[in-house]
């Protein structure tokens, strides 16, 4: 598949550090979870899950993503997707519990829509540094109810996600499902696998990326194998179980870095 | 049991090099989960090699194109790679291994031997990796340089891998053969490029890269038929198998084995599927063993 | 209008040598009917050919393989049909032309230029005809040596056709320019071979051939891209072209025109439908002019 | 399009130079007129009409032919197509004149059974060297009415098929369509032309064929370029108005060859 060619009709400025790139295709079937490979030309292509079916959620973190920032309504992008299998969506009145931090709310905010829309119940827990870098406040508390966390306690709890997991009573959750930077996820991923429910939890995971399709093996994860990219990004918690999730990642060359 | 350079295959299907072949889980569930009768390391070399920027793997029309430019940990952090292949797999694993020269090749073969490679392929053919790859396997001298510094420094099986860029792929399996090699493998992907219309960039993080896929099984075909008829050595066909159909040709084409490398893109079981594929046939068709379809095109005149 | 070593072609869209044009009635129809800007004869040599024995060519999968023999009527006879084409096409009709040696290529062109050809185009890349073609056009002290004795007979633009089966095209190309070559036309077919597995019998009754069609699109990017970069000289493309995409691609990758051979299959009026393709693509992205997009992958960094 | 691998089911002796192979393999789309590729391993792959849906009538000239000649029930050949275009198919209570001449009645007798399954009404000439030549005169009388000539007037009426056609009222019938050796469709076309019927005549040609997908230019017909395999086989009369039809032919190198 040749990268679509899209255009931005908008560029929304969600926090100092994360924008919202509204372009002018919608992936109709977007299954919330999957992700696009975005084609910033002559610098590079990243991997960047679908915040809806016409917008990515980007962090700014290095050279690629810089790039996107200097991008405005007119530009274009190419896309390459979507790819990799999505959460599992809810029955209609099934309680689902979403737990976000920082940028994973790009699959998780549609995600909290399509639960809702099938009359799910949804439960978001949004963890940030702090109030500034909270995404998507509006768009998980019309799905459902909200609670906040953030490190420094400019809003909401102060601490983490955990901190308001571990006193929720989690098995009157038919769904859970899991986005954030890798540590916070296997916090959460602790925290559930103590309280005995990890298994059916879904977390949507964060390798390197290159073919995307399923053939290179750069995402590969220990001990099974599984392909990030085509396997995932959403794995359950069962499928992570004495995995490296959580220990180590790999670089572009194939090298174990830490955590 | 298929025997090949001494190996022992459960089946004739094997990965190939570059294709799910980073880590040793990976290599474990292609041989386990997927089928294989061997499996095929991604392309090791000498240090780290982080390997061109991205887009480097695009599925197009009728082929997929890539540069992934050789990206590896190096033989130091390959090795541990290689040990939980060798120790879950239970099929043959070979090490592919690259390097500039001879000297390059040879430390890359003896710093994975603690690994215990079942056998080493040297890709003399990877078409977008500057003073590697092609680059040294368009030159006859070099293979047989290559390829005899290799068998040297172990008693494992050499598999030298060929390119089809070059004017005659038989002068360079010949080369192969001189060096002592045990078989050649053909064939690497094709020289090519696409073009991204809408904004006139190439499409590729390395603008030009190899074409793969059901494209260049017809080049494949061409190069494994040529090379049956001018060696000695057991050859190994490689571009464009994705069902027992094309594993079928390869063989009839002289092919003692086949590779399989994008086509893992349909489905990991591929290898299953093409094993079980061949033996159908050859149950339809009253034939006693592969032996008798290997080559079996030079002999229908 | 679209100049070319100077002719006037209405469109960049030009018929491929050995397609539709064994008689002059064949050609007009495809310069009428199919709305060509230019056309190309079939390959005509010393000496009546029949060609190999069918089957000489098949759809593939995504590609088609022919190994047709070179069949041609000599020169003697063509010349008339060549008097047709120029008689009734209305747009310019390029020869052409094979032989061995530097000799018969000249025989080749003197006995033809009573046709009144409009140019030349030298087959040094036929991959399935000994003796001829790609065995002469691999070498480029032949190639130059042939291209220098062509121009020395007339005045007409000489296009020398290459093929892609060579470790680098761009020294071939080279050898063209240096022989003072007007153009170079860039890729024939590429070797390649498919078997019967019914039967065991190659499907091609010359056993193997060329590879045409989408299949070598990408192969004809890179060659176009590599030879553009190289070269000082118009860059004809040629390759799996069958709709106007494929052709801004050759384009963007730098050709000044491109050939169209095997797209004939989908319809006749696969010229018309490309060239009208191609003006609407202009329009779209706003460029004044095809030559606005020629070559422009190469800026894009 | 890989060639079909085909198994002779039956072979029938026509007569001593024609045999019919019926094989396992239904051309079900097959419209009468159509042709296949028939490869005889080894040696060449020529053009045959199909005769039916499931077989060939092949009439012994040269190396292939002859090699065809020597295989017998449970043997194998090659075949590609159905390619071009059939003869057109009169809608029912409509009248059909055809004329076969030799191996001509090979695309004919499917398309007499056609007509007749249409409820067309169909007269047939059938012309042959002898008696002994004449092929499927049961097919033909069972569609409709059947007219002989021999040229040793062995049978039917001595003479050429022309011998009938001249006497006949062509204007009454709405389809007329024609296959034979080129000499004696030239006949037929001169004698329709005469009649100023031939131009919604139909005549199926031969010409030497390489791809027979219309690409490599072989079977070109001058002066306007029309392609036998793609465009043809069968044309109408007006379609072959002061063409080459009657009067030269090409090898396969592509030289004239009068007729
Ligand atoms: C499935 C998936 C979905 C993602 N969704 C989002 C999202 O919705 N929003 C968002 O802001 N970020 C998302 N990311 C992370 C995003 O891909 C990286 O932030 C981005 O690649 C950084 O690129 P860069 O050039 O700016 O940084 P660089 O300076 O190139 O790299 C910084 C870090 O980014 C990561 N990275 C770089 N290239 C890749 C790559 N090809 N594949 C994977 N990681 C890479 C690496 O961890 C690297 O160390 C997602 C990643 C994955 C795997
Ligand atoms: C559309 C079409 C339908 C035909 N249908 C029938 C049929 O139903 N029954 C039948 O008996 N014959 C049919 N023919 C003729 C048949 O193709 C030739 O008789 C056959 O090719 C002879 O092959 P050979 O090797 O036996 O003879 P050869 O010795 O090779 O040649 C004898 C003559 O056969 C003709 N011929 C040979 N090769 C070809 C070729 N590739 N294409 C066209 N003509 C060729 C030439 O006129 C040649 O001079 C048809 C031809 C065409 C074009
Ligand atoms: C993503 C990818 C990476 C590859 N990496 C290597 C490599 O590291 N070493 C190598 O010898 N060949 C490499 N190849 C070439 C394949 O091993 C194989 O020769 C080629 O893809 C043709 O086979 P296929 O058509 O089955 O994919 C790679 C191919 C692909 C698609
Ligand atoms: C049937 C056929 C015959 C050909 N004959 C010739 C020829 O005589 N001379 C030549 O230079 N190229 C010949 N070619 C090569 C084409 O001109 C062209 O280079 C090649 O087919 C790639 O273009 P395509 O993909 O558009 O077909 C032939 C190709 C085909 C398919
Ligand atoms: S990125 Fe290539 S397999 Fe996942
Ligand atoms: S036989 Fe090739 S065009 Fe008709």
């Amino acid at each position: 598949m040749r990268p679509l060619n899209v255009s931005i009709e908008k560029v929304v400025e969600e926090s100092p550090s994360t924008r919202t790139f509204v372009f002018d295709h919608r992936f109709e079937s977007l299954k919330p979870g999957q992700f696009v490979m975005v084609w910033v030309r002559g610098i590079d292509e990243i991997p960047m899950g679908l915040s809806s079916s016409n917008s990515i959620t980007v962090q700014r973190v290095g050279q690629a993503t810089s790039k996107l920032f200097e991008l405005e309504a007119g530009a274009s992008f190419g896309l390459r997707g979507p790819f990799g299998h999505g959460f599992t969506l809810p029955s209609s009145e099934e309680k689902v519990l979403i737990i976000a931090g920082g940028v994973g709310v790009a699959p998780l905010a549609p995600y909290a829509e399509a639960c809702k829309a099938r009359g799910a119940k949804v439960r978001t827990i949004l963890g940030a540094r702090s109030a500034q870098e909270l995404v998507f406040k509006a768009r998980f508390s019309k799905a459902g109810s909200l609670d906040i966390t953030t490190d420094d306690g400019s809003e909401g709890v102060k601490g983490f996600v955990t901190t308001l997991l571990e006193k929720l009573e989690v098995s009157e959750f038919e769904k859970i499902a899991v986005c954030g930077p890798e540590p916070m996820m296997a916090a959460v991923f602790n925290t559930l696998k103590q309280k005995g429910e990890v298994s059916r939890a879904e977390f949507s995971l964060h390798r390197y990326f290159k073919c995307a399709i399923g053939v290179c093996g750069a995402c590969c994860l220990d001990p099974y194998g599984l392909r990030v990219c085509k396997d995932g990004p959403v794995f359950t918690g069962a499928q992570l179980l004495d995995s490296e999730f959580g220990k180590y990642t790999r670089d572009a060359s194939g090298r174990r870095v830490k955590i | 049991m298929y025997s090949l350079t001494g190996l022992k295959l459960k089946n004739p299907t094997i990965l190939a090099a570059g294709v799910l072949g980073t880590t040793g889980a990976s290599l474990q569930r292609v041989a386990q989960e997927g089928g294989a009768g061997a499996v095929v390391s991604k392309s090791i070399g000498p240090e780290p090699k982080k390997g061109h920027p991205n887009p480097s793997m695009l599925k197009l029309n009728c082929a997929f194109l890539n540069a992934m430019g050789l990206p590896n940990p190096s033989y130091q952090e390959f090795k541990g790679e290689l040990e939980i292949a060798k120790a879950s797999a239970n099929v043959p694993v070979i090490a592919s291994i690259f390097g500039g020269s001879a000297k390059e090749f040879v430390k890359v073969a003896e710093g994975l031997l603690p690994g215990k490679p079942d056998a080493f392929e040297l890709n003399l053919s990877c078409p977008h990796a500057e003073g590697y790859g092609a680059a040294v396997g368009s030159n006859p001298c070099l293979v047989e340089t290559i390829t005899a510094a290799v068998k040297e420094v172990s008693k494992l099986p050499v598999w030298v891998k060929l390119t089809p860029n070059v004017s005659d792929i038989r002068t360079i399996g010949k080369a192969a053969e001189a060096g002592g090699a045990d078989a050649v493998v053909a064939i690497n992907t094709v020289k090519a490029m696409a073009i991204d219309i809408e904004s006139g960039y190439p499409l590729l993080g390395n603008r030009s890269g190899g074409l793969s896929g059901p494209a260049i099984k017809p080049v494949a075909v061409k190069a494994v038929y040529d090379l049956y008829a001018a060696l000695e050595l057991p050859v190994i066909g490689v571009g464009g198998v994705s069902g027992w159909e094309d594993a079928v040709e390869l063989m009839m084409a002289g092919a003692s084995a086949v590779q399989v490398g994008s086509a893992v893109y349909d489905s990991l079981d591929v290898f299953s599927k093409i094993s079980s594929g061949i033996e159908a046939f050859l149950d339809r068709k009253g034939y006693r063993d592969v032996k008798d379809i290997i080559g079996l095109a030079h002999e229908m005149v």
